[in-house]
C-alpha cells in the first residue's frame, strides 16, 4: 500500500476473485521477467523526498534578478503575483489535451484567447496553440515553407539565436533542406547586399531576428523589399519587444516564431519555455501544431474546439503538418495570464524601461571605455568589447552576486572577445551603476 | 464571455516599481516603432482572478476526477512534485557552470535510474515531450545508419497499424518511408507480415509494447531477434511503460531506442497537454549520436558533456524541460524500486477488474488478460442502437466522469481505450461501471438521450465540423 | 458524499520518515490508553485532494464573483498578501526574543500605522476578530472605571437598535447592562432618545458610523460631546470603516476606543468565516489598560512591553493572529495614503451608484447620498408579491450572484443590505442590477418561480428549521 | 486608478452623472473632513512591497523543525504537503461565513466533517465549528459552566497552561466567578486530596489539563471520582494526544476544550491556531459558537446548514451564548484536511513517535544528570530542572540553529531553575542526541 496507490489487501484479493486469477503475478505471464528489482533506491517518504530534493537546489546558487544581465533568449522580468496564483489551480495543472470539448472549455477558450494575443502582438492572422520552443517553432517554420513553397532553400540570418539554427540544421537535414547562413555588417543587422545575392529561384524562405541575438533590431521593411514576393519571410521575434516595435505582419511576414518565456514565465533553467507559431490564414492548413477555434453548441451557445486536426499527426499520421502532440499549453496559459494583466500599456511599459535601461547601461559601459561592436539601434541587449579575460571576469562577478554579461565569442569567434550585455525593467539604476563598477575594475 | 470582452480602455491589472532611470531619446527608426496598441485585455486584478476561476472551474481535471483516456496515464498528480519544481524556477540556463551543479546532478541523477528503469546505456533528456522523443530517437538511428555508410539504403520504417499517429508522423519528419504493419488477429505483430517486410531496407521497427489494445507483444524477444539479423534497430515507444515496471525493460526485451513519456508514467502533470518531457534511452553502439550535451558522471557530480562529434546537434534549446524532469525526479524518489513494480502491478489489476466486469456488459475486444489497458468494441453496439461510441463518451461526461480514448486505436472500429491507472480506487473503478451500465440500458431503451449528450456540462455538445469548414481562429472585435 | 463515508479500513494517505529510535515501553496507565479507534477518514492522498477540490467547487466565493453582503465589507484579497503571510508561518510564538525580531517589528510597524488610520495613541492586535475586539474595548473601559472608582455606578451601555448583534453581546460578555436606542426616523441616533438614556450610569456608548443603514452620523460631534460631558466612552465599531479612510477618522470625530476588521477593511480574506482580526486603538487615558504585550517603539526597532500593572491581562494567547497582520500590514503598504483614500472614495460610490439605478426599481430605505452601503426596504413588494425577501435572496444565487445581507438591520423589516466594496467594477455593478431587475419582474410574473429558488445551485433550498428543530450535530456511521 | 479598483476616469464620471452629483467629495457631505491625508507612506507596486516585507522576514530566525524542542501549547508536526495545497484553494480561502447555505456547502460540510472529527477525538458529542484559540476556548468554558450550573466558583487546575488561565481571568472578572487554583503533587499531576477539599456547593465546574503544561497526563478517571456529580468537568486536551490517550468523553467530560494548532497547522507566531470546543448533546444549547447541521433540501438531498442560530449574537444580541461571529473555520479546514490525510493510524504513529522521542530525550539527558521534577507519566513533554545559567545558555543555542526548552521558573517560580522539554516526531535521533550534547556542555 501506498499513499498514493489507494487499494488495501483486501480489495485486491476482491479484485483479483472478479478477474478470477489467483494472483498479480498471473496477469503478467506475458511479461518475460527479465530483472528482479531496480537498482535504484527504495521509494521515500514526502518529509524525507523534501529534504534531499532542497539539498540538491541548494548547489544551485540564485541571483537577484536586479543584478541579472544574462539573456541571450531568455529573460527576467516582473511577473505579477496573480500569475502563479492563477496558473496554480489545479483544473489547468492535472487536465489533458482537450479531447472532450464539454469539459475543456476552460483550456479551449484560454488557448483561443491565446491565440488572439499571439495574433495581435506579432500583427498575423493565426496563431497555434503552441510549440516546445522558439528553437523548434523556427525550425518548423522551415520546414511549413517547404511544405508551402515545394522548394528547399533557406536563407537565415546569422544573427538568429545560434541554438535556434543549431536545432533548425538537425531538424531539417533529413528532409535534404539546404541552409544558407546570411551575414550580417557593421551595423550588427543583416547585410542587405548579401542577403539579395544569397535568395534565388530554389529559395523557399528568408528567416530574420527581430531584434537579433545582438539585440539590434533589423529593418524589416527593407528586409521585405528585397525579397521576392513568392519566398517567404519568416521572422523569429522577441514578443516582449513586439509591444515597442511594429508588428512583423506590418512588414509581409509569412510566418513568424518566437520564444514566449518572456511574457510572464520564469526561466526554468531554460525550459519549459513555449514556441509561439503565427501565420497567414492562407497557409493555415499547413501550419502545424495544434490550433483552437470559436463554434456554437447545440443550443447556439458559444463554444471552443480544437480544429483543422485533419492536418494532425492523430489523424494525418506520416502525411501530417508535424509529429507534435504534446506541447506547452499551461506556459501558453501561463503567457496569457501576464499579457491580461499587463495589458498593452503594461507590456508596452516594460519593453520600454527594457529599452532604455538597456542604453543607460550602455552609456555607461561607454563611458568607462567598453566600446559597442555594432552601431545598429539595439533593443534591451548590445555587444561590447570586453577583455580577453572577461570570461574569468564572468565567473568571479558571482561571488558580487551578479549574473552578468555572457561572453559570446566562442559562437561568434570572428567577433573577439565580446560580450553580450542585457538589461530588462528588473534591474535599478543602483544594479546597472554596480555592474559597470565591477566590470571596470 | 472572452477576457477581451471584458477589458475597458484604460482599466489598468499591473503596477511596476517606480521608475527612478531618465528617459533616452527613443533611437528606433520611425517606421519600426508600434503604431497602433494591440488589442490586448485592459482589466483589473480581480478581473484576471475571475476570468482564469471561472475558466478552471469548466475544466474537467484528475484532480477532480477519473479520466481514463487510453494510452495517456492519468494518473493523480502528486502536490509535492510542484513545489520541488518551484525551487528550481529562477534559474537561467547559461549560468557559469559552477552555479548550476544542483541542476545539472538532478538531471544526472535521474538520467542513470531512468537508465536502469528502461535498461539502456545512455540517454539524452533534452526532447520535450513524447513525439520529440520519438522525432530524437529516429535522428540517432539515421544518424548512426549514416556513420555506417547504410543510411541511402536503409530508406524504411515499419509501424504496426495500431500505433499511435506520431509514430508515422515522426518517422516522415526523419526523412524516413513510412511502411505499415497490419496486425494480426491476436492484435499483435503478425510475424508473417512482419517477415514480409523486413529486409535490410529498414532502418526501425517502431513498436509500443505493451500496445495500444493493452496487449504484451508475446513474440518481442523474436521480433528484436529479426531485427537485429537484418541490422535494422528496435525502438520501444514509452506511452504504455505503466505496465511493465519492476518486471521488464524495453532494453532487455531487445529495444535499441526508448522514449519515455516522463508526463504519463512518472505523473509529472499534463498541464493541458503540455509541457511534458520524452527523454530517450538508447543502447551503448548508439550512445555517440545523442543530442549535445549529454549528462556525465564526474567523480562524485555529474558534467555536462558537449564533446560528440558525431551528435545529432540539438533537437530544441537548452536541457529539455528542466522543471517537468525535476518533478519525475521526485516521483521516482517517492516511489522507488517497489513502489514502482507496486504501480505497474496495480495498474494492471485495475485495468484487468474493469475488463473483468465491463465486458459483462459491452464487448472488449480482445477479452483475455490485459495489461494496463483495454479496448471496448462497439460496433455490434452501434448498428443495434444506433447509439455511436462518440455518444456514450458525451453521455459519461454527465456522471462527472471523463471518457475514454474514443476511436482508437483505429484497426477496432467503434474503439473504446480504457486505461484506469493505478491511483484509481475500488470504489471510483465501481462508480465507472456503474455509469457505464447505465448508458448501456440507456442507450437501448432511449437513445436518443444518449445521442443529444452531454447535458450537465458548463456547455451542451459542441459542432466541430462547421469549426473547422468556417474556421473561426481568432476572437474580433 | 462525506470524507468518512468514502473511507476505507486500512486505507492511507501519508507516510512518514523511516523511524529510527528504539521503542520504549509505554509507560502510560492502561486505563488512560485509548481502546477504540476513533472514527476519522481512512483514504489515499487521492481521495484526499478530490474530496476537498469537490467541497471547494461547491463554495461561492470573491474570487468567483461579486459578494454584496453589507457589512462585510466582501472586497478583492489580494494573491500578494498570502505570499507574505507565507514568509512567517514557521516562528514559534515563545522563540527567543532576538530571534523574532522582524515580526515584532511588522506588528509595530502596522500597530503605528492603524494608530494613524484611526486617530487613536496606543492599541492592542491581540483580539482575534471584531467581536473579540469589542469585548477587549469594553474591558478596557470596565477596568478605566475600576481604576477611577466608578465601576459601581456606570452599569450601562447604550446599543442604538441599528447595531450589530455583537454589541450588545460583547457588552454583556464584559459585565454591563445593555440598552437600546431607538433610531430616529432619518435612520440616525435620535438625539432625543439618547439624552433621555445618558446619564453618570452610562460607561460607553457604541456606534458603527457610518451606521448599518449606509448613513453618516451627521450629530456625531454633539454625540461625542455629549457621552463626554457626562463621563461616558464612546466606542466606535469599525465594521463601516472602509467609508471614510483618508476623510476623517473615529479618533478625529471623539471615539475613545476603535475596534479594527482587517478581514474587511484591510482585505485579508473571509476564510469562510475567520481567523480574522480586531485590533483596538484607544486614547491616551485608556492605554494603561490595554492587554499585554503591547507593542512599543525602541529605539530604531519595537519591543513587546508586558509592564502594564493595570492591564486586564491578556484576551487569547500570544500576540493574535498574526499571519493575517501580515496580510493587512502589506495591504496598507501596497494601498497607501492615497491609496486608502480612493479605496473608501470608490466604495462609497460604487453604493451610490447601485442605490441609485435600484431606486428605480425597488424601494431604498433612505434614499439620499449613502456611504459604503445601503438598505432596501421590501416590505410593500413582500405584500405586493408574496415573494420574500429571502426569495429574492435565493433568486440572485441563480444569476451566479451571491445575496446581499437580508433582514438586518432590524429595523427595516424586510431589509436587503447592500455594500458592493471599490474592487467591483461598473460592469459587474450593472450585471447586479439587471439581476436585480429581472427578479422583480419575475417576482410579478411569476413568484413561484422565485419563491422555489435557487435552482442553478449544487443543491436546492434547504430545510434549516427542521435541521434546529431535529439537530444532527455529526456524522454517524 | 489601481490594479485593484477597476474604475476609469471616464467610468467614475458617468456613475456620477447617474447618481447626479459633480464630484464625489459632493458623496461626503455629511463627513467632518479633519484630516488632509494620513501621515502613513504612499502605496507602492507589488514588487516594492515583497521586497520590503521579505525584509522584514528576514530579521526572523527560522529553525529547522528537526531542532526544535519547544513546546508548550504550540507544537511541530510533520504537515503533509497535500495540506496547504487543498487548503490554498481560494474558494476557501475568499469565501464569507456561508450565511447562504446553498452556494456555501462546501464550507458547511466540510465544518460538519470537521465536527464530526472533533467529537471523534475527544470522544464527545457535540463540538462547534470552532473558537479563536485554546485559550479563549477554555475561557468560554467556564462561562459556559455557569450558564449550565448557575453556580460561580471554578477550581481550575494550576497545572492548566497558564496563559489560558489568565485569558480566563480576563473573561470571567466581570461575571462574578470566582477561580480557585488547584495545586499539583510530586507527580506533577493534579493534588487528588486538594480537589476534594477545593469543590463545594458553589462550584460550577473543575478543570484539568490533559496532558497537562507540565506534559504529564493527569488521571482523568481519578479526579472525575472525586467531583460530585453535579460539578461539571472540563478538560483541556491536546488533541493530537488523543490519539493515542483515552478521550476525555469516556471519563465523563462535560465540556472538552484544546488549541487545535497541532492538527496540520502550522506554528504562526502563535495565531491563527484554532479553538475547538466539544461537549454533550444535554449542554449543547448553553454552548458558544456557531454549530453546523445535517439537513435536507426540497428535492430531498442531503445538505449541511448552520443550526441553533438562535443561541447566537446575531439573533440573541445580549442573551447570547456567546459574542463570537468571526471564529476559525479556514483553521478548521486544515484541521479536517489535516486528519483526512494522517487518519487514525497516522495520527496515532504521529503521537506515538512523539511519546517515544520524549522519554528517549528525558533518558538522554536523566544520562546527564538533567532530573526530571515530576515523576508523572508524561506525554510529548517533562519538566527538568536546569541550572541557574541555564536562560543564558538557551539563547546561546540559538547559535547553534537549536530552539531549546524553554526555562519556565518565571511562571512557576515554586519549581527553581527549570525548563520544559518537548519532543514531537520531527525530531531525529541525531537532533535528540545533538540537544542533549549542546545542554550539557
Amino acid at each position: 500500500m501506498h499513499r498514493y496507490i489507494p487499494h488495501t489487501e483486501e480489495e485486491i484479493r476482491q479484485m483479483l476473485e472478479e478477474i478470477g486469477v489467483k494472483s498479480i503475478d498471473d496477469l503478467f505471464v506475458d511479461v518475460p521477467k527479465t530483472i528482479d528489482g531496480y537498482n535504484i533506491p527504495e521509494g521515500k517518504d514526502e518529509f524525507t523526498v523534501r529534504k534531499f530534493v532542497e539539498g540538491i537546489s541548494k548547489k544551485n546558487i540564485n541571483f537577484d534578478p536586479e543584478n541579472i544581465f544574462l539573456g541571450a533568449g531568455i529573460y527576467y522580468h516582473y511577473i505579477p503575483t496573480v500569475v502563479k496564483h492563477m496558473a496554480s489551480n489545479p483544473n489547468f495543472v492535472t487536465a489533458y489535451t482537450p479531447y472532450q470539448a464539454e469539459v475543456s472549455q476552460g483550456t479551449l477558450q484560454m488557448l483561443f484567447e491565446y491565440q488572439t494575443m499571439m495574433c495581435e502582438l506579432t500583427g498575423m492572422e493565426v496563431a497555434n496553440s503552441s510549440m516546445y520552443d522558439g528553437a523548434s517553432a523556427f525550425a518548423e517554420s522551415l520546414l511549413m515553407a517547404v511544405r508551402v513553397t515545394g522548394k528547399t532553400k533557406m536563407v537565415v540570418a546569422k544573427t538568429i539565436n545560434p541554438e535556434y539554427r543549431t536545432v533548425a540544421k538537425t531538424y531539417t537535414k533529413p528532409q535534404g533542406i539546404e541552409i544558407h547562413e546570411l551575414d550580417y555588417d557593421q551595423s550588427g543587422k543583416v547585410d542587405i547586399e548579401k542577403l539579395k545575392s544569397s535568395v534565388d529561384d530554389k529559395t523557399a524562405a528568408v528567416a530574420i531576428a527581430y531584434p537579433n541575438f545582438f539585440g539590434v533590431i533589423e529593418d524589416l521593411k527593407a528586409i521585405r523589399e528585397v525579397i521576392p514576393q513568392n519566398v517567404m519571410f519568416i521572422v523569429v521575434a522577441e514578443p516582449v519587444s513586439l509591444a515597442l516595435l511594429e508588428a512583423p505582419g506590418k512588414f509581409g511576414a509569412d510566418i513568424v516564431v518566437g520564444e514566449g518565456q518572456s511574457l510572464g514565465v520564469t526561466p526554468n533553467f531554460g525550459g519549459p519555455g513555449i514556441g509561439f507559431f503565427t501565420t497567414l490564414e492562407k497557409h493555415v492548413r499547413k501550419m502545424p501544431g495544434r490550433i483552437i477555434g470559436e463554434t456554437k453548441d447545440l443550443e447556439g451557445n458559444k463554444g471552443y474546439v480544437m480544429i483543422l486536426q485533419t492536418r494532425e499527426q492523430h489523424i494525418r499520421r506520416e502525411k501530417a503538418t508535424s509529429n507534435i502532440c504534446s506541447n506547452q499549453a499551461y506556459i501558453a496559459l501561463i503567457n496569457a495570464i501576464y499579457i491580461s494583466t499587463m495589458g498593452p500599456e503594461g507590456l508596452k511599459e516594460v519593453a520600454w524601461r527594457s529599452y532604455n535601461n538597456a542604453h543607460y547601461l550602455a552609456k555607461k559601459l561607454e563611458e568607462r571605455g567598453f566600446s559597442r561592436i555594432f552601431n545598429g539601434e539595439f533593443f534591451n541587449e548590445f555587444v561590447v568589447k570586453v577583455p580577453e579575460t572577461y570570461r574569468q571576469k564572468w565567473h568571479e562577478m558571482v561571488k558580487d552576486g551578479i549574473l552578468g554579461p555572457i561572453p559570446i565569442d566562442r559562437v561568434y569567434k570572428e567577433l573577439g572577445p565580446s560580450a553580450l550585455v542585457c538589461s530588462t525593467e528588473v534591474n535599478t539604476k543602483a544594479s546597472i551603476e554596480r555592474l559597470v563598477e565591477v566590470m571596470s575594475k | 464571455m472572452t477576457i477581451f470582452e471584458k477589458s475597458t480602455s484604460g482599466r489598468k491589472g499591473y503596477e511596476l516599481p517606480e521608475y527612478e532611470l531618465p528617459s533616452v531619446d527613443c533611437g528606433i527608426p520611425e517606421h519600426l516603432v508600434r503604431k497602433e496598441k494591440p488589442l490586448l485585455p485592459e482589466v483589473s486584478e480581480v478581473d484576471v482572478v475571475r476570468h482564469y476561476t471561472e475558466l478552471a472551474s469548466k475544466n474537467y481535471s484528475v484532480d477532480k476526477g477519473f479520466y481514463p483516456l487510453g494510452s495517456c496515464t492519468m494518473k493523480y498528480n502528486p502536490k509535492i512534485n510542484e513545489d520541488m519544481a518551484m525551487l528550481f524556477t529562477q534559474l537561467h540556463p547559461m549560468q557559469p557552470r559552477e552555479t548550476i551543479q544542483g541542476a545539472i546532478d538532478l538531471m544526472g541523477h535521474l538520467k542513470e535510474m531512468l537508465c536502469e528503469i528502461t535498461g539502456t546505456d545512455d540517454m539524452t533528456l533534452q526532447p520535450a515531450a513524447g513525439a520529440h522523443g520519438e522525432l530524437t530517437g529516429l535522428l540517432v538511428a539515421r544518424a548512426y545508419f549514416e556513420d555506417k555508410g547504410e543510411l541511402d539504403k536503409r530508406r524504411k520504417v515499419l509501424v504496426p497499424d495500431s500505433a499511435h499517429g506520431t509514430n508515422p508522423a515522426s518517422a516522415a519528419m526523419a526523412g524516413f518511408e513510412v511502411v505499415e504493419l497490419k496486425s494480426g488477429k491476436d492484435g499483435c505483430v503478425n510475424l508473417e507480415e512482419l517477415k514480409a517486410h523486413l529486409d535490410e531496407n529498414v532502418a526501425v521497427i517502431m513498436l509500443t509494447n505493451p500496445n495500444t489494445l493493452g496487449l504484451f507483444e508475446k513474440d518481442i524477444l523474436t521480433i528484436a531477434k529479426m531485427a537485429h539479423e537484418v541490422g535494422a534497430l528496435l525502438y520501444y515507444d514509452g506511452a504504455n511503460l505503466n505496465a511493465i515496471m519492476g518486471r521488464t525493460r524495453p532494453g532487455d526485451m531487445g529495444f535499441d531506442i526508448v522514449h519515455l513519456n516522463l508526463h504519463k508514467t512518472f505523473s509529472t502533470p499534463h498541464g493541458m497537454g503540455g509541457p511534458g518531457s520524452g527523454p530517450i534511452g538508447v543502447k551503448k553502439h548508439l550512445a555517440p549520436y545523442l543530442p549535445v550535451p549529454v549528462i556525465r558522471k564526474a567523480g562524485e557530480k555529474y558534467d555536462l558533456d558537449y564533446n560528440l562529434p558525431k551528435s545529432i546537434g540539438m533537437v530544441r534549446s537548452f536541457y529539455g524541460n528542466f522543471t517537468v524532469m525535476v518533478k519525475a525526479y521526485t516521483y521516482i524518489l517517492t516511489m522507488g524500486n517497489k513502489g514502482l513494480k507496486h504501480v505497474s502491478d496495480m495498474a494492471v489489476l485495475n485495468a484487468n477488474y474493469l475488463r473483468a466486469k465491463l465486458s459483462k456488459i459491452y464487448k472488449v475486444a480482445y477479452d483475455r488478460i490485459c495489461m494496463h489497458e483495454f479496448v471496448i468494441d462497439n460496433e455490434e453496439f452501434v448498428k443495434k442502437t444506433g447509439v455511436k461510441t462518440l455518444d456514450i463518451a458525451k453521455r459519461l461526461l454527465d456522471y462527472g466522469l471523463h471518457a475514454p480514448t474514443v476511436y482508437f486505436p483505429l484497426i477496432v472500429h467503434e474503439a473504446m481505450m480504457i486505461e484506469p491507472t493505478e491511483t484509481e480506487s475500488k470504489r471510483t473503478l465501481d462508480e465507472f461501471i456503474d455509469a457505464m451500465e447505465k448508458i448501456y440500458n440507456e442507450a437501448i431503451e432511449n437513445p436518443e438521450l444518449v445521442k443529444k449528450a452531454p447535458y450537465k456540462t458548463p456547455i451542451r455538445r459542441l459542432d466541430d465540423v462547421n469549426a473547422t469548414k468556417y474556421p473561426v481562429f481568432r476572437y474580433k472585435k
